[in-house]
């Protein structure tokens, strides 16, 4: 059975983790039809799905995430995986779980756990100004300014408003996982408008002193290949940025570190990457749906996927011994915030696509403007709300 | 010459010569990038000339890069894009030809209104008409298929072609068809005897306008091609955006300019044609 | 059997009309010529009988045959433009055998006829060529011989000669009018030229604004024109019209004419009766170029007139002078010319003087010469 | 002709009573002919904008959803602060464009009617770039303004190390960046119109004004280009066309960034439509778009007419 | 003093000469024409002397001021194009006033000048609007109206009447020249029309292949022309040219004519001693239409023609025929018309005959009439 699968894992380790799919799927006699729609962090590949569903057309299985899947399966467009959910509830941490569900069936399944708030230093770089690890701020401000002393760019930031939410979504976090909650998942106006996105504002204000001045337009990897070329010091991105990481041969404690972003100790914000399976006529999954579902949610795969993406499982049965020592804490870490109530979706995850972008609008403008924060703040409110 | 006039022709020179080197620097810059290796790249400027004739980032960009999780390069949908090409010019130009003959040379009560009706189609932004043409690309079964494609691109290259054969027929006499009528002749065969032989100019500025067009379209190529169809655009868009760790420029570079090659080449050759039927007709001054 | 017959026919655009109710009948073998200044309607009449424009009233036969309805093609007519309109991606040799080929003429036949008629129009050694490698003069021949090739009962031409220079316009006038000799077809021959339309037709309609103002034999009309228009229209250099009052005179009529030189009395050879118009009453008197000669031996009373200007145009001098206030004309020998400024006799024929309202320009005379 | 041709009965074979059939063709076959054309036009062109005004009184979020809205995402977009950006943004980015491709494709048009040598090249190398498609260019040009590896790394490698050329991340000078992208595509093609409509002036007229004791440049500004309206209403058309129009162009250099400095009306309908699952107000979008495109051009395309007309 | 003087002057395009010593001297107040057929180099030479073109070789006066190097501006002249070149986004005030203000004329006195030259030309009521709302005659003066206002020095006219037709034609020629009779500017006027060349000009410069093949006043040319070239260009209807061969009789020449309907041999009336060429030669006879007219009781000796077709044209009627196998054209009074085929009595008047060399053109006559 032809499978085509629509998706925009076009970069480093993204394609290299999909290969693997694409090869366990052909092994068992299927043909994986890959349609990689790359750009605009998934836009491009969204827009061609909703026509291809508009035109009766719909590829069998699509790289989704976040709400939009709750979306999709609302409109009676994906097949329910009940036939190969099982035990998933008892393997996946709830958190997650929701996140894949709708109507108490699961409509997607996921492939691997991004933990968002990490940051990455250039370790040669911290040692030659002689700092540590900062755990808040003002401490990473500090070092910060070390860096820029010594003549480096401290941060490592790609000015693309994807890029600038990620950085943003670090500091909110660091105002307490409830604040974060409440503000961004929630979209609650006050927490919006509150002094404390004020001081949210002033410390990305000020992070923007530390970047280099030909942000715009870069692509996140070659940020990241600042960091790892050792041309700055920190990079704010998630954990799919090992990879590249990974893939320049480096190696973590020595090359560099991974840490938990300032403030953000006890918070896990969470990307569950997953496909989803679109009815073909209306009707039933079709075998080849199914099996790359299972295929997915197999050990062998969450594993060997999670390494490549530089991930984490999402099935806790999975053993993490091979995993590098970032993605070792990552999971302890998955574990015990889930426990702790620290385990939170990320934006990207957790808000609608129009939040989503009205959130970016909003940092972005202000990153690129000398606006002050208290107008941010509530424009961003505003922005929010009308996007709700 | 008069020394005064003899400043006047340096002036002129120099001016044609500094803009001439301005509108060449992306191009250069382009393909010298794309004839450079990696570590070259790090060292030199980007004016700097490549240390040799290195055509590995074509090669690579051609038959190895990877496109997500293809490793074929843009060859695939190199040929996609020259099968979604060719049958939409020509029809487009076929229909544009005979719609602008109809309009020109048979006119009728209400000719203008569909003429400026027609027209209307060609300032419309396509992004506005993306879902309804996708639902009924859908209803004809033709969704993400090539033959989907070349309807798509024919259908909104017709407005321009018209216009522009209709403009180049109004400036022919009313009396060929008159004398060709009474000749015998009808609709069909004045237009294939005696228009289509003398639109050689005209055909040459729309097919070179709607190759260029269709070639280097992005959004209709995305939507609507399905992952056996896509043309190169979208092969390019794919590929510039796939990355391992450092970003291969002299690959990207590469591959822009071979999916910029079919149409640099119509227009070096086309161009003067090009000019020339704009002169005899889309332009009246 | 009439070879072309136009009755009542009227055209509108819209609500313009533009032909408001020709009759005309054609006898088969005769030239007619359609003459009018321009946008009287000529052509529109004359696509009208191609089958090219709607009829809106009226009704147009060819051949004794009703062709209302009738497309362009089925008309049995062939019709020569002022644009030539030749198919310019075809050689001489296809434009000529188009209509053939059409028709379904089968092939040696075509070349035969587009051979013969190539010889008659001596335009054999052009047959390769395309239609932008002639001359004006070929140009026009050729739109000829795709006109006779197709030997039909009818023959069009609207203004065919008017795109070509001077001397050629003689040459192909006499053309045509062998090949009508020849042929012996009805030729329907639109020109706003006057030389054309007296040297060509056998019969002339002078239109203007979509009416005929008179039809006739090209001698009559220039004799004996309708009215004004039709005088001042036909004839080149035209007619003089020189205003004045009516007055009588014993039982004659007579008008004052000022020369610049003199002012005299002219005896107008018009009987009262015949006039309409009664003495003191203001009218125009319309006289030939060629009437005023220099006077000669046997003029009898030449009249003395300033002269304005001179013109000689080899065969003959032009004579500009005023009278009555107007500029008019004389057409003399070239050894009789004078110098401006001079005055010179005139011998001022008035035999075939005519009287005209100033008003209506209406014919007042009695009609003498016609 | 009868004495060289005689006559002969195939020549009247096609004379015939016409049938009903072909009288009926000769009428109609025009507007058969254009009847597909007219077809496709009613539902390529009028039929989905219709669907898509549609869509602008619904509640369409992620897919279409057909329950009516009134107003409401109209009082969406006019409240939307990025809408009103972007609209202000096609401003700032249509009038430089079209006042620099007008000025420096006529500029070149006239220094090339100076019957110069080399012309037949100097016009390829001014055109090529209307060859590339917006997203080839827009990304060679990114390149170029990056100053990393751009100008202003280049300037700087000739020894000038404290050049600054960043524009393209200064929200105010990004639109600038796309401006002389845009400029650059489309100038070559202007001054080929241009020229078209130069040669086009009776060279009599031109000596005339020398006669007349006119310079050369006197002689364009008042006699020739005066001469040109017909041809600079075309280009005016062609070129608003073409900035109402633009968006791959942004999507290639800036995506719309620093912050929403680049954004433009047709890069909001699309974003809003397709990424973030807004399409009510996408849709919404889409028809002031067109209101705009109605409202400009069509009032343009009427006095290109008139300029026509009078011209002739 | 000389208004204009050429000497010897080229002009090469590249390797392709198209003037080739041109040689006229103008005097002031004079209005000479330039004539000759299309690609002369007629325009090339008005170019030049207006400094549009380049000199190859030679000099060029103006008023006895070598103006080889000055530019148009300096050269004081104005110039009347064939497209008339008006400017066309300019009010016909604007047009007329352009070369004033340029030349930083006041605003009052432009505006003096401005009206008495629209005055002058009776384009008073169309100051305000723009050429394209003009008729070709209008056009025609305003083209006229900017030269007048400049005041200039030298006129220069390139085929200003070209576009007209006839009859404004007709009116046109006279109004220049009673303009040239007012200001009394020296004028040069290009024109390929021998009727504008016969009736403007004081002189005429015949050119062919950049050659002036004769200068003279224009009833000299037309009355003695220097070559077949010229005797053919210079009339309309054109003269006649009858071939036959020179026989001795007597101590006279005398040509054998074949006429369709006689043969007789006619006595010529040249001296054999002034006639380059002997009896037994071939020659050509130029006759002009108007010397063949109907033979009327004083003509002594008619010859009796068969008539090939007849034109009437008004005033005259021509008709044709043809004598010693060449097409012959003879102007006839209208009454005199014969019918095509018939035979009709022609009186020859041989006296201002000329004789050319058929395969030169070069006059055999010893130059009897000039
Ligand atoms: N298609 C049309 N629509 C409206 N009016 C028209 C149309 N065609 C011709 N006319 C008008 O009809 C009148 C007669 O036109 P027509 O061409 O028959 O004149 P004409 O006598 O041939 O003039 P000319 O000597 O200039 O050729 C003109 O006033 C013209 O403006
Ligand atoms: N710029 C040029 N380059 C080359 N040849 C030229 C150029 N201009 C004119 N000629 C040639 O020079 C010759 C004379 O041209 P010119 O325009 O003077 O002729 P003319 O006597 O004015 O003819 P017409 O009566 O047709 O206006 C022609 O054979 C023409 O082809
Ligand atoms: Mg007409
Ligand atoms: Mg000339």
């Amino acid at each position: 059975e032809d499978v085509e699968v629509l998706h925009y894992y076009t970069s480093g380790g993204e394609s290299r983790a999909v290969n693997v799919l694409k090869e366990d799927l052909e092994k068992i006699g299927h043909t994986w039809v890959d349609s990689a729609i790359a750009g605009g962090g998934g836009a491009n590949a969204m827009t061609v799905l909703k026509t291809r569903v508009i035109s009766g057309n719909p590829p069998k299985a699509v790289q989704m995430r976040g709400p939009a899947i709750q979306d999709w399966a609302s409109q009676d467009a994906l097949v329910p995986l009940d036939a190969v959910s099982g035990d998933w509830d008892n393997l996946l941490p709830p958190a997650i779980a929701e996140v894949l569900k709708y109507d108490g069936h699961y409509y997607g399944v996921v492939n691997w756990v991004h933990r968002v708030n990490w940051m990455y230093i250039n370790k040669p770089m911290l040692d030659e100004v002689g700092g540590t690890v900062p755990t808040t701020w003002d401490e990473f401000f500090a070092v910060a300014d070390k860096m820029k002393a010594a003549g480096h760019t401290a941060i490592a930031h790609g000015g693309t408003p994807y890029h600038d939410a990620v950085y943003f979504e670090g500091i909110v976090q660091s105002m307490g996982v409830d604040f974060y909650r409440k503000a961004i998942l929630e979209g609650d106006a006050e927490a919006l408008n509150s002094p404390t996105m004020v001081q949210v504002f002033d410390i990305l204000r000020k992070s923007t002193e530390y970047f280099d001045d030909a942000t715009q337009g870069r692509p996140w990897n070659l940020a990241a290949a600042m960091v790892i070329e050792g041309q700055a010091g920190f990079l704010f991105m998630g954990d799919w940025a090992k990879g590249e990481f990974s893939a320049a041969g480096k190696v973590p404690g020595v090359d560099y570190i991974c840490a938990v972003r300032p403030g953000n100790e006890g918070i896990f914000t969470f990307i569950a990457d997953g496909f989803v399976f679109f009815k073909q006529n209306g009707g039933e999954a079709t075998e080849g749906q199914l099996e790359l579902a299972s295929l997915i949610a197999s050990p062998d795969f969450q594993l060997r996927g999670a390494q490549f993406k530089g991930a984490i499982p999402a099935l806790n049965t999975v053993p993490v011994d091979s995993f590098d020592d970032c993605s070792k804490k990552a999971a302890a870490d998955l574990q015990s915030t889930a426990a702790s109530g620290g385990l939170v979706p990320s934006q990207n995850q957790g808000t609608t696509e129009a939040v989503l972008g009205a959130i970016r609008d909003v940092v972005t403008n202000f990153i690129n403007s000398d606006q002050d924060s208290a107008s941010a703040a509530a424009d961003l409110a505003a922005a929010v709300q009308a996007a709700k | 010459m008069r020394p005064d006039k003899l400043v006047a022709r340096i002036a002129i020179y120099a001016v044609l010569g500094f803009f001439a080197l301005i509108f060449l620097a992306p191009l250069y810059v382009v393909l010298v990038t794309s004839l450079k290796t990696l570590p070259e790249l790090r060292v030199g400027t980007m004016l700097a000339l490549p240390q040799g004739l290195n055509f590995d980032a074509w090669g690579k960009a051609w038959s190895s890069a990877c496109t997500g999780a293809a490793c074929n390069g843009l060859q695939p949908f190199f040929m996609n894009s020259v099968y979604i090409v060719i049958p939409s010019v020509i029809i487009s130009s076929m229909i544009g030809s005979i719609n602008g003959y109809a309009l020109a040379q048979w006119r009728f009560p209400g000719s203008e209104i569909i003429f400026t009706g027609l027209l209307f189609g060609f300032f419309i932004p396509f992004q506005a008409i993306l879902l309804p043409a996708a639902q009924f690309l859908g209803m004809l079964k033709l969704a993400n298929t090539i033959p989907g494609l070349i309807i798509i691109q024919t259908v909104y290259g017709i407005a321009f072609c018209t216009m522009l054969f209709r403009n180049y027929y109004v400036a022919m006499p009313l009396e060929l068809v008159k004398a060709a009528r009474v000749d015998g002749a009808g609709f069909f065969r004045i237009f294939w005897r005696i228009f289509l032989p003398i639109s050689l100019p005209i055909f040459t500025v729309c097919v070179i306008w709607q190759f260029t067009h269709i070639w280097n379209d992005f959004l209709f190529g995305v939507v609507f091609s399905g992952p056996e169809s896509r043309p190169i655009t979208v092969g390019l868009n794919n590929l510039v955006n796939t990355s391992e760790g450092v970003k291969e420029y002299n690959v990207d570079t590469a591959a822009a300019l071979i999916t910029a090659l079919p149409t640099l080449i119509v227009y070096i050759i086309g161009g003067r044609y090009f000019i020339r039927g704009l002169t005899a007709g889309a332009v009246k001054g | 059997m009439t070879g072309l017959s136009i009755r009542n026919v009227h055209k509108s655009y819209g609500n313009v009309p533009v032909l408001k109710g020709i009759n005309i009948d054609v006898a088969e073998g005769e030239f007619l010529i359609l003459v009018g200044s321009s946008g009287c309607g000529k052509s529109t009449l004359l696509n009208m009988i191609a089958g090219l424009e709607t009829i809106t009233q009226g009704e147009i036969a060819i051949g004794g045959r009703v062709v209302n309805d009738l497309p362009p093609k089925s008309r049995d007519i062939a019709m020569v433009f002022q644009s030539y309109a030749l198919y310019p991606s075809m050689t001489v040799r296809e434009n000529i055998s188009f209509g053939l080929e059409i028709r379904k003429v089968a092939p040696e036949e075509r070349k035969r006829i587009v051979e013969a008629v190539a010889e008659s129009l001596q335009i054999s050694h052009l047959l390769d060529r395309k239609p932008r490698q002639l001359s004006g003069g070929q140009r026009q021949r050729v739109a000829m011989g795709r006109a006779l090739a197709r030997d039909p009962t009818l023959f069009l031409f609207d203004e065919p000669l008017s795109n070509l220079d001077a001397q050629l316009r003689i040459e192909m006038r006499s053309e045509i009018k062998m090949m009508h000799k020849r042929t012996g077809k009805t030729v329907c021959y639109v020109t706003h030229d006057q030389v054309e339309a007296m040297t060509l037709g056998d019969r002339i309609a002078v239109m203007k604004d979509g009416v005929v103002q008179q039809l006739g034999r090209p001698q009559e009309i220039y004799d004996a024109p309708a009215n004004m228009y039709v005088a001042g229209f036909i004839g080149a250099p035209p007619m003089n019209f020189i205003p004045g009052t009516l007055e009588g005179e014993g039982s004659g009529l007579v008008m004052s004419i000022d020369t610049g030189a003199e002012r005299r009395r002219l005896a107008l050879p018009f009987r009262p009766a015949d006039v309409k118009a009664r003495p003191g009453q203001k009218v125009v008197l319309g006289l030939r170029p060629e009437r005023i000669t220099a006077a000669g031996a046997s003029t009898s009373d030449p009249l003395k007139v300033r002269v304005d200007m001179t013109e000689p145009t080899g065969p003959d001098t032009l004579i500009y002078a005023t009278l009555n206030g107007k500029r008019t004309l004389c057409r003399v020998q070239p050894f009789a010319a004078p110098k401006a400024g001079e005055a010179i006799a005139l011998d001022f024929d008035l035999s075939r003087a005519l009287l005209f309202d100033p008003e209506s320009g209406a014919r007042l005379d009695g009609g003498l010469a016609g | 002709m009868a004495d060289t041709i005689p006559a002969d009965a195939g020549l009247r074979k096609g004379l015939a009573r016409p049938s009903r059939a072909s009288v009926w063709a000769d009428k109609w076959i025009p507007l058969v002919v254009l009847s597909p054309s007219v077809v496709i036009s009613l539902i390529f062109v009028y039929g989905f904008l219709a669907a898509t005004a549609v869509l602008s009184f619904t509640n369409s979020t992620l897919m279409p959803r057909y329950v009516g809205a009134g107003f409401q995402r109209y009082i969406d977009l006019f409240s939307n602060s990025v809408w009103w950006t972007s609209v202000a943004n096609l401003f700032w980015f249509s009038v430089p464009f079209i006042v620099l491709s007008l000025g420096l494709g006529l500029l070149l048009a006239i220094l090339m009617d100076q019957r110069i040598r080399a012309e037949g090249a100097l016009r390829a190398i001014y055109l090529y770039p209307l060859a590339l498609s917006q997203i080839v260019a827009g990304t060679a040009w990114q390149w170029l303004f990056n100053p990393e590896y751009g100008i202003q790394n280049t300037v700087r490698a000739l020894g000038f190390t404290s050049f600054e050329f960043n524009w393209l991340n200064d929200s105010r000078m990004a639109m600038a960046c796309v401006v002389i992208a845009a400029v650059w595509q489309c100038t070559g093609f202007v001054a080929a119109l241009f020229l078209a409509g130069l040669r086009g002036v009776d060279e009599e007229v031109i000596k005339a004004g020398m006669v007349d004791g006119a310079s050369m440049p006197v002689i364009y500004r008042r006699i020739v280009l005066p001469a040109m309206w017909p041809v600079f209403f075309s280009v005016l058309l062609l070129l608003t066309h073409q900035a109402i129009k633009t968006f791959d162009l942004v999507v290639a250099m800036t995506a719309g960034g620093p912050g929403t400095s680049t954004w433009l009306p047709s890069y909001f309908m699309y974003n809003f439509s397709f990424e973030r699952g807004r399409m009510g107000v996408g849709a919404a979008s889409a028809v002031m778009i067109l209101v705009m495109v109605v409202a400009i051009l069509i009032p343009m395309m009427y006095l290109e007419k008139r300029a026509q007309k009078n011209a002739s």
